[in-house]
């Protein structure tokens, strides 16, 4: 960039300031006099950890929340109305919410046009509803069609929807929090595709991640959120991976990857031997061993199934054929409960809709699936025992809270992903089943999670780990295996010296076969 | 490539779409089986009961629970409830006899009425949308609030007028169909246009889906819902009209009395869902048909009072067994 | 120890039947007669006896002199009874008997059906297919359809269709049990309907049917029969009226003069019913006569 | 360093406990101040309402619906809802009087009618979690079979017993608190144990909560909702014998006529969420004493039926509002 660019580019006028934003929820400071700078056709990153504020920010930002007063917005230079979605989006802002807002109800189309439909006196335009949906969700390159039930979709591809949705309105200002947790590397790819194009457009792009490889790749600046207040912005130049950590987690965090525990070996005795699952839709003939104090990941895009076949093992779905072995003895499992007893745990991928009682207290949720074995006489509960085992997750977990009294609702994203680990721990479980334990957590709570995984298999703890992030995989799994569309498409181990290989796992998972 | 890749979409979204709608069809009837077969049933008992007369009754029968109904749907599509239709509907008749007993403008009961229905069906939706009250409560409420008006306006007296000059309404007939029958069919017509043709339809679904998420992407979701609330006491102000109609009278305090929970009942044999967001109309057509049969049915039959409570409850949970069941089976398949 | 009349509570079984719109009006008048200050609190039982008794004892705490008592049940009522003239209170049914009740006015039911009846008897030739259109088992329907039996049993050719459809004593109720019985029946030549609205509503269901081959007969006298009788194309022919004004105005008065120490000759007044048709109409004052 | 952290997050710990607690405490209180309110007002205008026999009969005419909206709130919790309750409480009724009727062994009447509630509610729950029927559905069908099985177990009549061995419970005292009352409390009481001192109780929370994840926990959640049905349907057994004590009679067509109504607005009223998962039953409590308060205040300040009806319906709804009003401006501090 020459000076005389960069100088213009000083001189720009900025798409979108944000001034001096505060929001309180009751008690709770969420954000603290931040102040943001974006403009046209700049990829703007948002950081922070797990409850900085980030994505309160945005949701200020498009409306949702009315900031307190003396914070402003100014679009264009001009001040805007806050707290009004409507207005919000007619000056180009389109937010793609963390927490997906869809309605499942709905279609694929219904869904993108929803609030801003394509009509024809008053009735809406289907065909042309149809039509321009498909458009765009082709240029996402998806496999699914418009007319498409949003609650038919897993995750990752109603994550695309929302993405859908964001196109459709022609925004000038495009937030995405979080898109890529639920993308396979193949969608997120084609994801930053579509971003360079609407770059290129002169369309800004704010950007949440908490991967930093992703930052790297496509932020022009990188602002920091740290305890609800701002730390700073780096210009691209000055990106590195040790003054971002730093700035976000204020302490250094060396050895992101940990391994510790010893990789096993063929002599190691067998925990689980999955054989021939199927359920008679999606899977079929799924088999696999996992060792005794193995880190066993399970790769594979999404809609390949792997959620579905972590389900089938804990019995949380039913299996049409195939048969499970613990520890070398047949076990017929039918139900979570039966998994558990059985010493199988379950992380399920989708914490809040199936993981959390966000009205309950973090310590009923860590004590919840144990209540009944510290029990009193007549059924009465040991609330001290709870309180002392949730402290004690608290400390080893390092949970952030005010108190273990607190709703899980109130928690960010990282902390609440912690505390259902900490109830998973609780049960004392030999085979753990990790479904994206990562997902939507920041830097500093993904190297406890790795470290705890590292450490649970330390003790022996055979864990099957879901991932659609290859450097986690290859970071913390000792043998990969990959499934596609419904099978187990192979196994990727580490071969003297030479770590996991990427490739292999990605030709794998797509079936693209190299000669 | 591209080209291909778009014809797929194509050819793969008009299959999708197709097994979709057949799928769509299938649930929307539903309950149409069980109609069929107590139908049968009671034609089995007695032949008299697949005449055209009766049927005529039957249908005829139905027709003010399936308007109330109509309304109900709506209202349970957001994930509300409307408990409050039995009163309006008392109330409404009550206006619309008093204001037919006006000379030389006797007609203007029946928009009198839907009006009044209107009118408490506003403040509902006034309380439900701003106020953010529970439904239930501000239904339960002015169940009894409006109650208490509805007798207020006759001083607990019945009124009649036996010149009635509306009584067609509820007592004539067009091209040998009953005029009620027609007015719930236009009911149910208009509710579907409404629900699946239009912008504000489809606001609906996404209120009852998520609405939170509907309120993100910029609708208006206190007006929806007061939309739903508004239609929900239009129609129950028709269905008083209807009533005093049919009767050439109106009671304001035993009039409509649990009519509540026929219309619920007949929405959720319909398969819509209480959660909100999932349902149809033409489902609530079928649940408020299989209430009246039943009930027509069953004297036919010559079931004695008593009986008829026992077999009426156990038959609507069985055939929202049946229903769970058939579904079920579908899906294995 | 003779009392005045300050405090009157007055329970019915539903409120907005007009006839017991006529009975309150009936004891409000009585009452101002004998006290122009009288307080007078009418309550509505909806047919529910706990309800009823909840009202009992609101009415012991509120501190009336007289309960006006039309029970809900006949004789589970007897416990709230006795618990109000414990207190002190004079407790006067109407309409419908209560046990162990101060004093008593009511029709009599059975000689309204036993009226209503043979009078169908009379118009069809003792014989014949009947049907009796039956309501909410309280006392009095059991009574009236008891009387209407009564008559029917002396006639072997009678033949009784239906007794036991439940058309709830409402216009709507007849109107919808009266269409599925015509389809069930192709010829019926009398119906007996155990009050007014019953029959106004099943009239409604055989004008729509076209059926005319019968005649009804009904027990009340209600405003709506006047005007049916009166209009002379009526299949309704008559009716076994009962006064209700005049009847729970005697109550109150009866329990008026206990409550000043003068004991009533005999404490249970039956007040015979009077069968109304289009020919003595002119003669009925009707519930809502300005009295 | 760790000491220090663990240090401050215990004390700011027992803050937010000791706050915690002040709120829920507050939050259960919900409508206490409305409570106080309208007894304030009754007692202005008729000095005999804060009598202590005024007092005994209000607590005592509440008793049986707290004792029904107990186990409605059990159920609520779940996010259920039984509607088949007032004809669980007359059937029961009914075989609590004809049972006390058997010379000698006339007690019995008690646990026959505890166990007859507990049969149906067991019924309704298998069909709820086994299933798997939407609740509404089920018990609007319980509502009408159970109704016919009490009017059948009479024959329509009236059963009565003027020797009623139990007729303490509906008409005698405990050291001048009637036995009515001594049950309801004990109810609430026991309800209160239950749901916020058992494991059962948390599970129940769970269920209501977040079904799936409760499933996913490895909790049984069809045992759960056999649970909360059976519960309620015993409580509606009991509510059978409370009522045919306090009558000496029972009568299965009109006994308990939409006393479901009452019951569930005395737990919305109680502030425990349709929803599922959030509530309390002392919330309850006062919502069944306030249902009670205004029955019989208006009584006492002499207001006419029909404007009773208005009146309740509107307090019923205000009510609500002034709780949403609150609990706002407490959010805001
Ligand atoms: N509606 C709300 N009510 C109360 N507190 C809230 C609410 N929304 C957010 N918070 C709190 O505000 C803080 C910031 O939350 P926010 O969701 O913005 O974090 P984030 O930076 O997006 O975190 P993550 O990376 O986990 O998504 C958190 O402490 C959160 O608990
Ligand atoms: N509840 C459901 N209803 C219908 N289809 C579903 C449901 N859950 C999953 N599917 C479908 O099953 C397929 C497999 O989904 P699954 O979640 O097992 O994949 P995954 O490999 O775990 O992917 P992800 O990374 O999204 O978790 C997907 O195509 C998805 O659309
Ligand atoms: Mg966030
Ligand atoms: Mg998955």
């Amino acid at each position: 960039m020459t000076a005389a660019a960069a100088q213009t580019d000083m001189a720009r006028q900025p798409v979108l300031e944000m001034r001096h934003i505060s929001k309180t929820f009751g008690a709770i400071r969420a954000l603290q006099d931040v102040s943001l700078t974006v403009h046209a056709g700049e990829l703007h990153a948002l950081m922070g950890e797990n409850g900085a504020g980030k994505s309160t920010l945005m949701k200020v930002l498009s409306g949702a929340y009315r900031p307190d007063p003396g914070g402003e917005i100014l679009i264009d230079g001009a001040p805007s109305v806050t707290g009004n979605p409507i207005k919000a989006r007619a000056q180009g802002i389109a937010v793609i919410y963390q927490e997906l807002s869809l309605a499942p109800n709905l279609t694929v189309a219904q869904n993108i046009f929803l609030g801003n439909e394509p009509r024809r006196f008053g009735v809406v335009d289907r065909d042309q509803c149809n039509r321009r949906a498909n458009e765009i969700i082709a240029r996402l390159g998806v496999s699914f069609s418009a007319r498409a039930l949003v609650s038919s979709l897993s995750l990752g591809e109603r994550q695309l929807v929302e993405i859908a949705r964001a196109l459709s309105t022609n925004a000038r200002i495009i937030v995405m929090d979080e898109p890529t947790t639920s993308l396979t590397s193949r969608e997120t790819d084609r994801l930053f595709e579509v971003i360079a194009t609407l770059k290129s457009q002169g369309i800004a792009i704010i950007y949440i991640s908490h991967r930093m490889e992703e930052v790297y790749q496509l932020a022009d600046r990188v602002s920091v959120l740290r305890d609800s207040g701002y730390v700073g912005t780096l210009e691209r130049a000055d990106l590195s991976a040790s003054r971002l950590v730093s700035m976000m987690v204020g302490r250094d965090l060396s050895a992101f990857y940990k391994k510790d525990h010893r990789p096993p070996d063929a002599k190691r005795a067998v925990a689980l031997s999955v054989r021939g699952m199927s359920d008679g839709k999606l899977l079929k003939d799924c088999s696999f061993d996992l060792h005794k104090g193995e880190v066993l990941a399970l790769a594979g895009l999404v809609g390949s199934g792997r959620t579905e076949l972590a389900r089938l093992i804990f019995g949380a779905d039913r299996h049409t054929s195939g048969t499970l072995e613990l520890d070398g003895k047949p076990v017929a499992i039918g139900s979570p409960r039966e998994a558990l007893d059985a010493g199988i745990a379950y992380l399920t991928e989708d914490r809040k809709e199936l993981g959390l009682f966000l009205d309950m207290s973090i310590s009923d949720n860590i004590s919840m699936g144990v209540l009944a074995r510290d029990a009193r006489a007549g059924g009465f509960r040991d609330f001290t025992a709870a309180e002392k085992r949730a402290a004690k997750s608290v400390s080893d977990l390092s949970i952030r809270t005010s108190s273990v009294a607190a709703n899980a609702g109130s928690l960010s994203g990282g902390n609440q992903q912690k505390v259902l680990l900490a109830r998973l721990l609780e049960t004392d479980p030999r085979v753990l089943i990790l479904d994206e334990p990562t997902r939507g957590v920041d830097v500093g709570a993904k190297s406890e999670i790795y470290r705890l995984i590292d450490n649970l298999a330390n003790r022996g703890i055979a864990i099957l780990m879901i991932s659609s992030e290859l450097p986690e995989v290859i970071g913390v799994a000792d043998r990969v295996l990959v499934m596609r569309d419904g099978a187990i498409s192979g196994e990727v181990t580490a071969s003297e010296g030479e770590p996991l290989s990427q490739e292999k796992i990605m030709e794998l998972a797509t079936g693209a076969a190299k000669g | 490539m591209t080209d291909r890749a778009t014809g797929t979409i194509g050819t793969s979204d008009q299959a999708v779409a197709r097994s979709r709608r057949l799928r769509t069809a299938f649930a929307a009837l539903g309950m149409l089986p069980v109609l069929v077969l107590l139908a049968a049933g009671f034609q089995f008992i007695n032949p008299r009961f697949l005449t055209e007369t009766n049927l005529l009754i039957v249908t005829q029968q139905s027709s003010i629970n399936i308007v109330l109904a109509a309304g109900m749907t709506f209202v349970i599509l957001t994930g509300g409830i409307d408990l409050s239709v039995g009163s309006i509907l008392a109330a409404s008749a009550m206006v619309a006899v008093m204001v037919s007993l006006i000379p030389d403008w006797g007609m203007l009961g029946v928009p009198a009425a839907i009006l009044v229905g209107l009118g408490f069906g506003l403040i509902n939706g006034l309380l439900v949308a701003y106020i953010k009250l529970p439904p239930f409560i501000v239904t339960l409420g002015s169940l009894t609030a409006v109650r208490g008006v509805a007798r207020l306006l006759g001083q607990d007296t019945t009124v009649f007028n036996s010149d009635l000059p509306f009584d067609f309404i509820g007592n004539g007939s067009l091209f040998g169909i009953p005029w009620l029958v027609i007015i719930a069919l236009t009911v149910v017509v208009l509710s579907w246009l409404v629900l699946k043709r239009t912008v504000l339809g489809t606001w609906i679904y996404a209120v009852g889906g998520n609405a939170e998420a509907a309120r993100l992407t910029g609708i208006k979701v206190p007006l929806v819902l007061l939309f739903v609330y508004g239609v929900s006491g239009l129609l129950a102000g028709l269905g008083g009209a209807m009533s005093a109609a049919r009767l050439y009278a109106a009671n304001g305090l035993q009039l409509g009395q649990s009519y509540e929970l026929d219309a619920i009942a007949a929405v959720i044999l319909g398969g819509t869902s209480f959660v909100g967001g999932v349902g149809s109309i033409w489902g609530t057509l079928i649940g408020g048909l299989i209430i009246a049969v039943l009930s027509n049915g069953l004297i036919l039959a010559g079931v004695s009072d008593i009986w008829q409570y026992i077999i009426k409850g156990l038959v609507i949970i069985v055939a929202v067994a049946l229903d769970r069941y058939r579904l079920q089976a579908g899906a294995r398949t | 120890s003779a009392k005045d009349l300050n405090k009157v509570g007055i329970s019915v079984g539903l409120l907005g039947n007009p006839f017991f719109v006529a009975t309150i009006k009936g004891i409000e008048d009585a009452a101002k007669k004998i006290n122009p200050n009288v307080e007078v609190t009418s309550v509505s039982a909806d047919y529910d006896l706990n309800k009823q008794v909840s009202q009992v004892d609101s009415f012991i705490a509120a501190g009336v002199d007289v309960i006006m008592l039309n029970a809900v049940d006949a004789k589970a009522i007897a416990p709230a009874v006795k618990k109000a003239q414990a207190a002190g209170i004079v407790v006067a049914a109407f309409d419908v008997s209560a046990p162990g009740a101060d004093v008593t006015v009511m029709t009599n039911n059975v000689k309204a059906g036993e009226e209503a009846c043979q009078y169908l008897v009379d118009h069809t030739g003792g014989k014949g297919d009947y049907v009796i259109l039956n309501g909410p088992a309280s006392s009095s329907i059991l009574e009236r359809v008891q009387g209407c039996k009564n008559v029917l049993a002396k006639h072997p050719d009678i033949k009784i269709l239906s007794d036991d459809q439940n058309a709830e004593g409402s216009r709507d109720g007849g109107l919808k049990v009266f269409q599925s019985l015509l389809t069930r029946f192709d010829k019926i030549d009398a119906v007996f309907a155990i009050n007014d609205p019953t029959a106004i509503g099943a009239q409604l269901a055989a004008k729509q049917l076209n059926r005319s081959e019968f005649i009804f007969t009904a027990v009340d006298g209600a405003p709506d029969i006047e005007k049916e009788l009166s209009s002379g194309t009526s299949m309704i022919k008559a009716s076994a009226s009962q006064d209700p004004y005049v009847m729970a105005g005697q109550s109150l008065t009866m329990a008026a003069d206990l409550l000043a120490g003068k004991k009533p000759a005999e404490p249970t007044v039956l007040l015979d019913p009077k069968l109304i048709t289009a020919e003595n109409l002119k003669d009925y004052k009707g519930w809502t006569a300005a009295r």
